[in-house]
């Protein structure tokens, strides 16, 4: 479903990526954990080609594309097979709350205006924002533009979602509901990659986790796996953090 | 160029745009209903009578483009109160005949008793409008005898030579007398004026482009131009837009 | 002797410079909606970095901004027949383009003029939404076009729209050229109704009213357009 | 005959228009100068919404864009002379202007000029700018002057430079108006020398070029100035 | 130190805070939570008048400020006394993460440049930011803004410190940290208000926890009491989910 082969991305002299190889099968649910500045969120906006890697190719549902050789139509098409939710969400401040959610179904999926807010309203129903459809996302507080950026991502019905911090902004009432939604998406069968550090997520949505520090897959196992059997001591040091409840 | 002919009893009549400024009172001007006048145009139109294969048509053009105007073609005459001069001929056709005298005077804020000729003018400030008659003589004048005035270009429109005079910022122009005369009174600025015996008087002609066409439409009208002198109408309409007969030499003294 | 201000000359004369207005309003509104597609292709070419195009939309906005408006309608409407003059004395052809309308001329060189200016802002207008707007047009898969009417160019509307209503306030008065082509608008109009009665000053006061108010209405439409673009933007207090 | 075209000419008279070059530059920059400053106090003004002196703002604005370039200069140069006439004659006095050189005037008419343009084109850049920028330096303690300098203007001037070059350009060549009170730039040395030669075309190509090397040198510094100012933004690919 | 007096501030029909009163004495570390949408942020941010009350009174440190009657001097002295923690970091985008920091210093306390630069990069130093110090903010990672966004806040020692979810872009290792650095700031006696639903933060940083749900104190306790003693229904709903580990 998802293939990265031997990419590479860096910025000046700042190596974010080194040469990355990894395979996300179809209906995985994979967690990417990582200390700030890892190159997380790179690897996410690579598979939408918000950034270019250096080297390598990258392959997502039936799209396929070499940064050594790629048309427009590639890009698009890569584009295509997957909808993102970003750190600092990027809602389209000049559209409502509803607009926000409906506008790629009306302008690229060319479904009809009605059904179009249909549907978007049943998702913003889920995600908790039924009494703001109106609203500009200026007018939003963190957590309620985190939920819209959450239902535009699902709005598209991709063959791949990728998260990258979804629930960052969230109260612990909103994560349960969005892992909840989150587990809803991943038993219909959907590929996911997920940005958090939410134990939550974690433990409950991931079927797999990765480890990235300093650009590079440190540990790649299932979630019982790493916590009961990790050997490596980055890992280990990490996982502690991770689960350490107090000081 | 500039031809839409139609056929009027066998005479086959050319329609000719002749370009004039349209601003230059009372020599040319645009009436309230919006029709050219003055006497440039009067003059044009006498002579359109006359000449049974043409016919023409005004049109006012801002000062800044009249030649090139001329020159492009979007026009084959000029009536805009021209008068000869050695530049002007390389370029362009005239009409053999005058149709006027002009005489130019030195124009200076009344009560002035200092200026009686170009020569008093040695050390002060002249406006000159840019592009005229006057100005061209002014400048070859000023030339030849070393270039002791200073001239300051104004933007040919006489209003501001009129109020540079009344503001002090410069001692005189030269100019038509009858014009500025007519501007200086509905201003309500003083002035006087002297003949300059330098500049004398100059035959104001017609201007043509300088092609097969032009020298045709110059051979038509100067006939229509002999035979309007003949008949008085050259100085009946003189009368009737400038006062007075200035069709002659010796009247326009 | 007259007098050195005459106000009633002034109210006399406002119907008879008014006639030429219907051309003034009809050469700079066609002027400024052709000049604004141009400057929006032109924008975008810049913008994307289109190949080839780029490069010729820089040169097209460095001529046009670089040389005076009045050569540029002098060149469009004298300069064309002139080279066509060349050209059928050196081939023997007999292009003529005297059945064109000197108004179409005025047309076309102020459209041109105006676009090279509204261009430019409209390309910083561009550049200056926050490039996040874009790649969430991206990652729900719109079209660079499709993300551009959506959502980027509303987003640029509130910034644009200052300095283009200063390029269609300046294209109102810049019509006044046209007398260059022998085309009568208002700011012609009022030099001829001036010169025939002597009072320029007047007359100057005259047309000044006129376009004071013509531009005002504009600024005013345009400014209320700002305000419902820039509806969605949060205002910080004091 | 003479011939249509005559480039011999063009470059004999190079030099003769050029000596204008030094009055047209030094009338641009000083009025650009001061317009910019005017550009922006007013655009200050109007950006704080100070009270009394906005909606004063604002009707400087509306007049000067909505009247005539050429009617502020003639306004500026005969008007004042005319009033103090008027003055003098009603209360005795005697103030007098003309010990005051017409350049002093030009400059004066033409940056008020250029700061109305100029000042609706900053207020919107100042506008554009995202309000979380100056909250947070309201949260640091800065006062809204520092947060100007520090971090508000220097992120609109990416913004500001393309239409602000756009005013910059056209000052340049508005710069001919002032022949209109008879000072001789490049542009009326042109009609000067035009008309002694009767050589019209040659003469606006010579003074064309001669602008667009002006226009293109300030342009393209501008253009770097831009390029600096937009250092810290982050591309989006394709 | 900080009280509030019957502070009400809503958009148009959304009623946002509603009569709030509270009084925060020197020192005390107080932790606000509750539900996204709440009104946590615009409670905050009335602190520090960058939204005005509709009505109301609000004193932090030697600055009071009536809503019905105040002058631009009163505003700028308000903020004087306080620093904050943007949800969404506001860095100056045109200046570096030095500069970001040191600026208030050289603009706002007159500090010579030298100096500014140097407590700058300490500062920056303890959030782990010494390797981007000449980066410009659109170059930094989320967590790396956050960081940045802290250090410039603790750079002016204000005399309360406002922080809206500090930790929410930071991996587990980085919320350590700042939890580190906050309780040492903690130990010289700041006041200080934290929007923060990680329990690390309101277990032991806090001594005092606030629950605002729909512009009301619907609970107001230390810790302990809060998670021991508390009585209110919506309260406990809230603190099981923020306990709750694992589904
Ligand atoms: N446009 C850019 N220019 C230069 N450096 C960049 C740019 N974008 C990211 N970086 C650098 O790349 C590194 C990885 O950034 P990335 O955003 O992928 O981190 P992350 O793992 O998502 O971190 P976080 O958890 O803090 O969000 C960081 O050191 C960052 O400073
Ligand atoms: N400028 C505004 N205009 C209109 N409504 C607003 C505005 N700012 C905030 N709101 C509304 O006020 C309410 C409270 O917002 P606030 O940002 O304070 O919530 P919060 O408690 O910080 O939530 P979160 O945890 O999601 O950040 C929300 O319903 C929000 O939609
Ligand atoms: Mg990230
Ligand atoms: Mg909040």
């Amino acid at each position: 479903m998802i293939q990265l082969e031997n990419i590479t991305k860096s910025y000046k002299k700042n190596h974010v990526l080194n040469n990355i190889n990894l395979t996300i099968s179809k209906g995985e649910v994979v967690t990417l954990i990582g200390p700030s500045g890892a190159g997380k969120t790179t690897l996410l906006r690579l598979l939408n080609w918000l950034e270019v890697p250096d080297s390598g190719k990258i392959t997502v549902a039936d799209a396929a594309i070499d940064a050594a050789k790629y048309t427009k139509h590639d890009v698009r098409n890569l584009r295509g097979q997957s909808s993102m939710v970003f750190q600092h969400y990027n809602l389209f401040k000049n559209r409502t709350v509803l607009e926000n959610v409906a506008d790629s179904l009306i302008v690229v999926s060319k479904m009809k205006k009605k059904d179009a807010f249909e549907k978007a309203e049943a998702l913003l129903k889920k995600v908790g924002m039924s009494d703001k459809l109106l609203d500009y996302p200026a007018n939003l507080s963190g957590g309620q533009q985190q939920r819209v950026g959450i239902a535009r991502a699902l709005a598209v019905d991709p063959k791949v979602m990728l998260f990258d911090e979804p629930t960052s902004a969230l109260d612990p009432e909103w994560v349960g509901e969005i892992l909840h939604l989150i587990k809803e998406i991943a038993a219909q069968g959907m590929t996911m990659i997920l940005v958090s550090h939410e134990m939550r997520f974690v433990r409950s949505v991931a079927t797999r986790i990765i480890f990235l520090e300093h650009g590079e897959l440190v540990e790649d196992s299932n979630p019982k796996d790493l916590f009961e059997k990790s050997k490596n001591v980055r890992t280990q040091a990490f996982l502690q953090k991770l689960t350490y409840e107090e000081e | 160029n500039g031809a839409a002919s139609t056929k009027k009893n066998t005479v086959k009549v050319t329609t000719v745009n002749v370009g004039t400024e349209g601003a230059y009172p009372p020599y040319n001007y645009v009436d309230k209903n919006g029709k050219a006048d003055g006497y440039d145009i009067a003059v044009m139109r006498a002579v359109d009578k006359k000449v049974q294969s043409l016919k023409f048509n005004y049109v006012p053009t801002a000062w800044d483009s009249i030649f090139v105007a001329l020159e492009s073609g979007k026009f084959d005459i000029i009536a805009s109160d021209l008068g000869k001069n050695p530049e002007r001929e390389k370029k362009y056709l005239f009409s053999e005949q005058p149709y006027l005298y002009g005489s130019s005077q030195i124009i200076y804020k009344a009560g002035r008793t200092d200026i009686k000729s170009l020569k008093d003018l040695y050390g002060k400030t002249v406006a000159a409008g840019v592009g005229t008659n006057t100005t061209t003589a002014l400048e070859h004048f000023n030339k030849e005898n070393g270039n002791k005035i200073k001239i300051k270009y104004t933007d040919g429109n006489i209003n501001n030579a009129l109020q540079e005079i009344d503001s002090k910022r410069v001692d005189a122009t030269i100019s038509s007398i009858i014009t500025t005369k007519l501007t200086a009174k509905k201003l309500g600025i003083k002035i006087d004026g002297t003949t300059a015996p330098e500049l004398g008087i100059s035959p104001i002609h017609l201007l043509f482009v300088k092609n097969d066409k032009g020298s045709k439409y110059q051979k038509l009208i100067d006939k229509a131009l002999i035979e309007l002198r003949k008949d008085g109408t050259l100085k009946k309409l003189s009368i009737k837009y400038l006062g007075k007969d200035y069709t002659t030499k010796e009247s326009a003294e | 002797m007259g007098k050195i201000f005459d106000p009633e000359f002034m109210i006399r004369s406002f119907p008879e410079v008014l006639q030429a207005l219907p051309t003034t309003l009809f050469i700079a509104f066609v002027s400024g909606v052709i000049g604004l597609v141009i400057a929006f292709i032109i924008s975008f070419i810049r913008y994307a970095n289109i190949k080839i195009l780029s490069p010729l939309a820089k040169v097209y906005i460095s001529f046009i901004r670089g040389t005076p408006d009045l050569v540029q309608i002098m060149l469009v409407y004298y300069g064309i027949p002139l080279f066509l003059k060349a050209i059928n004395e050196k081939f023997g052809t007999s292009f003529d383009v005297n059945g064109v309308p000197s108004i179409a001329f005025a047309i076309i060189a102020l459209a041109i003029n105006a676009g090279a200016y509204m261009s430019e802002t409209m390309r910083s207008s561009l550049l200056a939404v926050d490039s996040g707007q874009l790649e969430a047009c991206y990652s729900v898969n719109m079209t660079r076009f499709q993300a551009l009417r959506k959502v980027i160019i509303p987003q640029t509307i509130g910034i644009a729209i200052p300095p283009l209503s200063n390029s269609l306030i300046s294209l109102i008065k810049e019509t006044s050229l046209v007398f260059t082509i022998s085309i009568v608008d208002i700011m012609a109009q009022a030099k001829i109704v001036g010169a025939r009665s002597f009072r320029f000053f007047e007359i100057y006061i005259v047309v000044s009213i006129i376009y004071w108010v013509v531009c005002a209405v504009v600024a005013f439409a345009l400014s209320k357009v700002e305000v419902y673009a820039r509806r969605y933007e949060r205002k910080v207090d004091s």
